[in-house]
């Protein structure tokens, strides 16, 4: 039987940086062939030379039993090579339908290719509207055209780069069906995720990187979540210490009746939110990415006070009508889930981006002037601290892996040792090592007696920090529910759209993945 | 064999400084080459244009004087352009800082009194301020672009203009010529030392220079302007207001645009005429790039292009180099400076020839090896 | 008003809006594939002239506006250079280009000072009014209009077009599936300063038909206007080239009239001061003027 | 020390010129710039000029006429009224240099002069073929901007036509600009459109005039011989010919006999005059615009004596009486058959 893809000493190299050193590995057809490792370790580099996005430096591809050179997207597309990316590349000006005509190289004429772009919805039982503009579309439905762009030529080799994190289980596991369905057809796919068990559901291989180096073959059948990830990172895994189970102190955190206009022109909005937080307790909070999550956290940082109305209570006062240089020194964190251009400025220094929060908190700018040298002083503490793999202080944000600028901005909010933590998704794509990390000085925060609010797509990370877990759907937030009873069915249901068993036509909206 | 562009992980001070020092220099040749293509001694052209000006001392003075406003304009759109405000108005709101001292000076020509010389400035200020808020408030309140807005707004400024030297603020003893009265002495911008041509503006421009490079990297509003125009969402999160610091970065713009203008009017002009703006606001942009946005660099590229002005007027007279051909050097020379300003932030490398064969149209080349033929 | 002095009149305002509107066709490619040229009359001198200088060489008119035609997207070369192969800022940039286009086509045109050429002006002559009308423009006033088409078509419905609106719209997306960035933005602003070129030679070959140092007299502006007032379309662009032409001519034709209705000075402002209403119009539609190009001005480069 | 004087024997006189505009407009400073060759022509090796061109107005002017006294200018002309203030402000600080400038009226001290012509002189000649040739009896006429200088060639014309046509009426457009070919051809087409069959401008470029050729009308030149751009229409043109006037001064400083002065040249010093007349003028009205400008040329005729009536039909200048150099250069009120 010919090989799919055969990979043959396949070097990249950046400036300092070996990305990916003699790699080489085969996918057979009808293969789902995963790719695993740490952040940094080489994986998206790989495939985006397989797609023609980058050019090896050395090394050969081989293609349906060809040598191949692939110069460039087009050329990849047209040996029938498809790619779904990490980062959308989306026009969001754009109707679905020009969108996937971009990523065609010989499309069709429209009333054709809406034929086909139908037909393709249709086999694989996904919905799509492609008359809408992009920017309407919420973020599953915007990865669904992206993969319908890839399959819509018959791809006989399919690259995944991260496709599931901002899924809901149900919408995850309607991804897997449509899969095994290409798998089924004989298409080949190679697959890159975060979440190991998900590897173990859907993957027959998996190729692990570390360093830019194949360092193990397994079947992720045989092995278990914990197996693969010490297989990434060399070494084994440390284990959480466990939380102090059912030590609270006072409440210390309280949300009533919060409600919110959604941010134009297409944001959720926050809908009579309420939940309290006592002190040394972690709440959590899962929902869809585009639930209202992000709207929630610029409310009670302070960013967004438009229309805002409710009330928010910290240690017994109202904060809803201070800004957020106030609520920080009321003692408040928060991090949103950017690290980079929202959390973080890329092209400044780690000492200026300490000013961007911590200069209240920690005096690192007086009446008006900024103090440069104790900024300098406390990002250093941070780095060291935290374990920042950088060159120092004056080291670019930018300059950073995505694992180590989350650890520094966690850091760097964790050591103003706030009265309140608020967190959104701080381990998103973040590799086991340094999530392990984060994860554990949010546990340590807690035992200090601080109370933090989890905002997380990842339920196994909400069930491991959270004491109590409530859902966010549509800006409506949940009960808060005790996680040592909670199914997670139920969660699955609550992040749907469901809230009770009356509701049958609720599976509908469940459907398009984000009630509007 | 071909060259790349690789990105400097941490900005090269060494790089920053060479960057220009290596681009006046090819302009320099190239003008050299250029003008003697022309029919001119290139090396004498270029010596007349640079050199020759700074070897007198009164061209100092000329310089020193055609630079400050370019400095001051520049200081305060380099402001904004860190804030990732694109404010090309300034040459409207030069006029409106002209037109607003003029017309306190109008209320008070047969005044007398220290007072009248700094309400003529603040109310130039508060023009060119007011002028800018047009594009603030149409970005602030409705998105609107306003590269695109303040850009129109120049046209407006000189229609209005012309309408006042035409008709209401025509001096009446000007034999119908379109202008106002001359200003008084009171009204009039004093000169630094007698017998020099350094007045008041001068000192003025350098002073604030100054003051906004320590504003912009030691106070809170310097780094509010930087992380605005770096990330606006990061800005937020540090709580900072995006449309304030629009709103900032466009009245210190547009004010000291108008600071610009009353301080031509009351001192080398000394009248409102309808030939007041000759494109200080256009080319303060020029400036405040090939400044890096730094007020400090600002000065330095200020004086570099009041130079090519100078110079280039010497070389007429010196060896009748046409105005055009001046034109043509400055032109260069800025390419030159926009063009090497990469240089700061990327390094030029080598690339080895990439081992693959030519690549044909489509990318794909099946590489003939023996174990390919399944 | 006769039909005489209509036809006059409309002959007129085809004449006033035909150089505005090719200038702005090409800068709207120019933009909408992501790049903001501020040199178009820089590029439209230099068409200017050099249409002249050949047109007078050769005698061959036609050849003067295909010499434009190169010239200006010679010029734009070097603007596209700066700006996308080595990111110079696109304001600063364009501004310096307007700076080189006036000296360049003043050193080129000094021997040409003072003489006239043939020109290109109408293929037909007629005197019924409604033929002349109709048939009795200079071609390139027809160019104008096909232009028009040529470009709406283009990037409405032709696929170059969609990838080109694509490039300016997220130009990392266009890059990441595999479009050549640059080299599509090399192509429109090469094309930009093509019809700039083109449009400045209607000025040195159709309607005043000589050479003399800043003929353009500032049109490039009112050019890169009308792309701001239409909105991006090219329809509207169109629309717009004759409306100013209108207010152009109005303008003249009421002063030639004897009407002095609003101060001079007004009407000369009229045309930027409807853009920037128009410009505080579009905000009000639904998604902000969603025609503006998302990438307009901003350097790209690519990360591979 | 004497170093100047060397074996050739006397130092040539330095003579510098401020153009406003580009010395290719083909209009005002291109005539002035041909005056400063012929001058330099009649004078030889005992002069050397030099010049700088697009000044603006303002303190760069000021400071280009300054680097030129500075650079060893004897005498320095400033070519534009709005060089009048930095003229009088350079002119204190360089006692020793003459300053000469052009269509200003701040006379300065005792080492400037002020010189300019009568144009309108001209612009009667061209009334007077105007009147004769009409059609229409109405003229078009594409004027700058509302100076003096302007408003008496308006009244000059039209009252020089009026002779010859009682009812002829002269439009006027202002396009607000000394150069803009576009829309001076705009404007010119606007007149020719609402039926003027004459066309005549105060500014600078051909474009009108080359506006009239396409139309059929007839049209002058302005300040050179446009016969090129117009071979049909150009029936004459007004020539500014500033190099006597040249010439004599720079001749005056070498002579040592340099004064100032206020001069206001016209056709009896041979400062403005006419082209040759285009060949399809009919005779007679060769005749009538040869016998305008010989009769001011001796002195004979001013076409600014009364009775003249203002837009009103009112009396301005009563029969018998000629209006004076100050009341011209005052001027700011229209004749009678002037529509602006
Ligand atoms: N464009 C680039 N320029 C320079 N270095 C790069 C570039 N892209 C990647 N690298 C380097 O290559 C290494 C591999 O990066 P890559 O993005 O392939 O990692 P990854 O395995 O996809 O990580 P993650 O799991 O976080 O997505 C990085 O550590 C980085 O140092
Ligand atoms: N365009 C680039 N030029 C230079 N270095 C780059 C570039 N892109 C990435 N890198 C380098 O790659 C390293 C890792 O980047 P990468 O984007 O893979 O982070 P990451 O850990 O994958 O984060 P995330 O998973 O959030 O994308 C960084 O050290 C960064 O310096
Ligand atoms: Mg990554
Ligand atoms: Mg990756």
């Amino acid at each position: 039987m010919t090989l799919r893809l055969e990979l043959n000493g396949i070097t990249k190299r950046f400036p300092g940086v070996i990305a990916n050193e003699n790699v080489s590995f085969a996918v057979a057809p009808g293969e789902i062939h995963a790719l695993l490792g740490e952040n940094g370790a080489g994986k998206s580099t790989l495939v985006k030379i397989i797609y023609g996005v980058q050019r090896a430096d050395e090394g050969t591809i081989a293609f349906d039993g060809r040598k191949v050179e692939i110069a460039s997207p087009h050329a990849a597309r047209s040996l029938g090579i498809g790619m779904v990316f990490q980062h959308f590349s989306l026009f969001e000006a754009m109707t679905v339908l020009e969108n996937i005509a971009l990523g065609m190289d010989n499309p069709p004429p429209r009333r054709e290719l809406e034929e086909k772009i139908r037909h393709v919805l249709n086999t694989y039982g996904l919905s799509l509207d492609p008359h809408r503009d992009v920017h309407t579309l919420s973020v599953g439905e915007r990865q669904r055209i992206e993969i319908v762009r890839a399959l819509i030529q018959n791809p006989k080799l399919l690259i995944m780069d991260e496709p599931t994190s901002v899924l809901t289980p149900q919408e995850v596991d309607r991804l897997f069906d449509t899969l095994r369905q290409l798998k089924a057809e004989g298409c080949s796919i190679l697959y890159i995720s975060h979440k190991l068990h998900e590897i173990k559901a859907l993957c027959d291989t998996a190729t692990v990187l570390r360093g830019g180096k194949v360092v193990a073959t397994c079947d992720p059948a045989e092995e278990t979540a914990r197996s693969m990830a010490e297989m990434m990172i060399g070494g084994s895994l440390k284990d959480l210490s466990p939380k102090n189970d059912g030590v609270y102190g006072e409440e210390r955190f309280a949300i009533s009746n919060l409600s919110a206009p959604g941010e134009p022109p297409f944001g959720v909005s926050l809908k009579d939110v309420s939940f309290a937080i006592r002190s040394g307790e972690i709440l959590g909070i899962a929902g869809v990415a585009g639930n209202g999550q992000n709207e929630l956290i610029s409310v009670l940082s302070g960013e967004r006070t438009d229309g805002v109305s409710g009330v928010i209570r910290l240690d017994g006062s109202d904060l809803s009508k201070l800004g957020v240089g106030a609520r920080r020194r009321a003692g408040l964190a928060a991090l949103p889930e950017e690290r980079n251009g929202h959390a973080a400025i890329g092209q400044m220094t780690l000492a200026e981006n300490t000013l961007l929060s911590a200069r209240g908190p920690k005096l690192l700018a007086g009446s008006g002037i900024l103090r440069t040298g104790k900024a300098h002083d406390y990002a250093r503490t941070v780095i060291e601290a935290f374990s920042v793999k950088a060159t120092g202080p004056k080291a670019k944000a930018g300059s950073l892996s995505g694992g180590n600028l989350q650890k520094f901005v966690v850091g760097r909010e964790i050591m103003t040792d706030p009265a309140v933590f608020i967190v959104s998704q701080p381990t998103w794509g973040v590799d086991a090592g340094a999530a392990g990390f984060i994860r554990q000085a949010m546990i340590d925060l807690a035992a200090k007696g601080a109370a933090i609010l989890l905002v997380s797509q990842d339920l196994d990370e909400l069930l491991e920090l959270c004491d109590r877990l409530a859902v966010i759907n549509a800006g409506k937030l949940s009960e808060t529910m005790d996680v040592k009873t909670v199914s997670i069915e139920k969660i699955g249901l609550l992040m749907g759209g469901v809230h009770g068993e009356d509701d049958a036509a609720a599976d509908a909206e469940m459907h398009r993945g984000k009630a509007a | 064999m071909g060259w790349e562009l690789e990105p400097r992980g941490e900005a090269s001070r060494k790089a920053n400084l060479a960057a220009p020092v290596i681009a006046v220099f090819g302009a320099l040749v190239t003008g050299a080459i250029l003008f003697t293509f022309l029919g001119h001694n290139g090396l004498s052209a270029v010596y007349e244009i640079f050199i020759a000006p700074l070897t007198n001392t009164y061209r100092w003075q000329d310089l020193l004087v055609k630079a400050a406003p370019l400095a001051i304009i520049a200081t305060g759109l380099a402001i904004g352009f860190r804030a990732n405000v694109w404010n090309i108005g300034a040459e409207g709101q030069y006029i409106l800082g002209g037109l607003g001292g003029t017309w306190v000076a109008l209320q008070t020509l047969d005044m007398t009194g220290g007072w009248i010389l700094p309400a003529m400035i603040l109310m130039g200020m508060i023009w060119g301020a007011a002028y800018a808020a047009v594009p603030a408030i149409l970005k602030t309140k409705l998105g609107v672009n306003e590269i695109l807005s303040s850009l129109m707004l120049n046209y407006v400024a000189i229609q209005l203009l012309y309408y006042l030297m035409r008709a209401p603020w025509k001096d009446p003893m000007a034999f119908g010529f379109p202008q106002t009265a001359m200003f008084t002495s009171d009204q009039t911008l004093p000169m630094m030392a007698s017998g020099t041509l350094i007045h008041l503006g001068v000192p003025i421009a350098a002073a604030i220079a100054l003051t906004a490079w320590g504003v912009m990297t030691r106070t809170i509003v310097g780094f509010q302007v930087r992380s605005v125009g770096a990330s606006p969402k990061a800005a937020r999160f540090a709580g900072f207001s995006a449309s304030s610091t629009v709103w900032l970065a466009l009245l210190v713009g547009g004010g000291l645009a108008g600071l610009a203008g009353i301080l031509e009017a009351s001192g080398p002009f000394g009248q409102m005429v309808p030939q007041f703006p000759t494109g200080y606001g256009y080319t303060a942009i020029i400036v405040a790039f090939l400044g890096r946005l730094n007020p400090l660099g600002i000065l330095i590229a200020s004086f570099v292009l009041a130079l090519t002005y100078v110079g280039g007027e010497n070389a007429q007279t010196a060896i009748g180099l046409p105005n055009a051909a001046a034109g043509v050097f400055q032109a260069l020379m800025l390419f030159f400076l926009l063009g090497f300003d990469i240089l700061a932030s990327y390094r030029l490398k080598r690339t080895a020839p990439k081992p693959s064969p030519t690549a044909n149209t489509s990318g794909v080349t099946p590489v003939e090896a023996e174990g390919a033929r399944a | 008003m006769s039909v005489q002095l209509t036809v006059a009149i409309m002959m007129t305002i085809a004449g006033a809006a035909t150089p505005l509107l090719i200038a702005a066709l090409g800068e709207l490619v120019v933009e909408k594939s992501g790049v903001l040229n501020l040199g178009v009359e820089g590029m439209m001198l230099i068409g200017a002239v050099a249409g002249f200088a050949v047109a007078y060489s050769t005698g061959v008119p036609t050849l003067g506006a295909i010499a434009a035609l190169i010239a200006g997207a010679l010029v734009s070369s070097v603007f596209a250079f700066l700006t996308l192969s080595l990111m110079a800022n696109q304001v600063a940039t364009g501004l310096a280009l307007t700076i080189f286009g006036t000296g360049v086509s003043a050193l080129i045109g000094a021997p040409f000072v003072g003489i006239t050429t043939s020109t290109l002006g109408p293929l037909f002559a007629f005197d019924n009014p409604l033929l002349r009308l109709l048939f009795g423009h200079s071609p390139l006033v027809y160019l104008g209009i096909a232009l028009t088409i040529a470009v709406w078509w283009f990037l409405k419905h032709s696929r170059p077009g969609l990838i080109l609106r694509a490039v300016g719209e997220s130009d990392d997306a266009a890059h990441a599936i595999g479009y050549p960035v640059l080299r599509i933005r090399y192509l429109a602003v090469l094309f930009g300063g093509a019809m700039a070129g083109l449009a400045g030679c209607y000025y040195s070959l159709v309607l005043t038909p000589m050479w003399a140092e800043r003929l353009t007299a500032g049109r490039g502006w009112i050019a890169i206007a009308l792309v701001v007032f239409a909105s991006w379309k090219p329809g509207r662009v169109l629309l717009g080239a004759y409306l100013f032409g209108l207010v152009i001519t109005m303008e003249l034709q009421a002063k030639a009239a004897g009407f002095n209705m609003f101060a001079p000075e007004f009407l000369a402002a009229l045309p930027y001061l409807a853009t920037v209403a128009v410009l505080a119009i579009i905000s009000f539609a639904p998604q902000g003027g969603a025609n503006a190009p998302a990438c307009l001005a901003k350097p790209f480069r690519a990360t591979a | 020390q004497d170093s100047g004087e060397g074996a050739g024997g006397q130092e040539p006189v330095k003579a510098g010129f401020v153009y406003v505009g580009p010395v290719g407009d083909f209009g005002w400073t291109y005539a002035h710039d041909q005056a400063r060759q012929c001058m330099v022509e009649e004078l030889g090796d005992s002069v050397e000029t030099t010049f700088v061109e697009n000044v603006a107005e303002g303190p760069d002017a000021e400071r280009v006429i300054r680097q030129l006294a500075q650079d060893g200018a004897d005498i320095v002309f400033t070519t534009s009224f709005g060089f009048g203030n930095p003229t009088v402000k350079v002119a204190q600080q360089f006692p020793d240099v003459k300053f000469e400038h052009a269509t200003g009226f701040n006379p300065g001290g005792d080492n400037m002069a002020l010189y300019n012509a009568k144009f309108y002189q001209g612009r009667a000649v061209l009334g007077t073929i105007a009147g004769m040739m009409s059609d229409s009896g109405k003229a078009g006429y594409i004027a700058s901007f509302p100076i003096p200088e302007v408003v008496m060639g308006i009244n000059a014309f039209q009252l020089a036509a009026q002779k010859q046509d009682p009812e002829f009426t002269t439009q006027v457009v202002w396009v607000n600009s000394w150069y803009d070919p576009a829309k001076e051809a705009d404007a010119a087409n606007a007149l020719l459109s609402q039926g003027a069959d004459v066309i005549t401008q105060h500014t600078d470029s051909p474009a009108p005039l080359q506006a009239a050729e396409k139309a059929g009308a007839i049209a002058f030149g302005q300040a050179s011989d446009m016969t090129s751009f117009a071979p049909n229409a150009h029936m004459t043109a007004i020539i500014d010919e500033w190099c006597p006037y040249y010439t004599k001064r720079v001749q005056a400083v070498m002579d040592g006999t340099w004064e100032p002065g206020n001069v206001w040249l016209g056709m009896e010093d041979g400062e403005v005059v006419m082209s040759p007349f285009n060949d399809a003028m009919p005779d007679d009205v060769k005749a009538a615009a040869q016998k305008v400008y010989d009769d001011t040329k001796a002195g004979n005729y001013e076409v600014f004596t009364g009775p003249i009536r203002d837009q009103s039909g009112e009396i301005r200048v009563p029969e018998g009486e000629t209006m004076t150099e100050e009341e011209l250069l005052k001027m700011d009120w229209y004749v009678e058959g002037v529509q602006s």
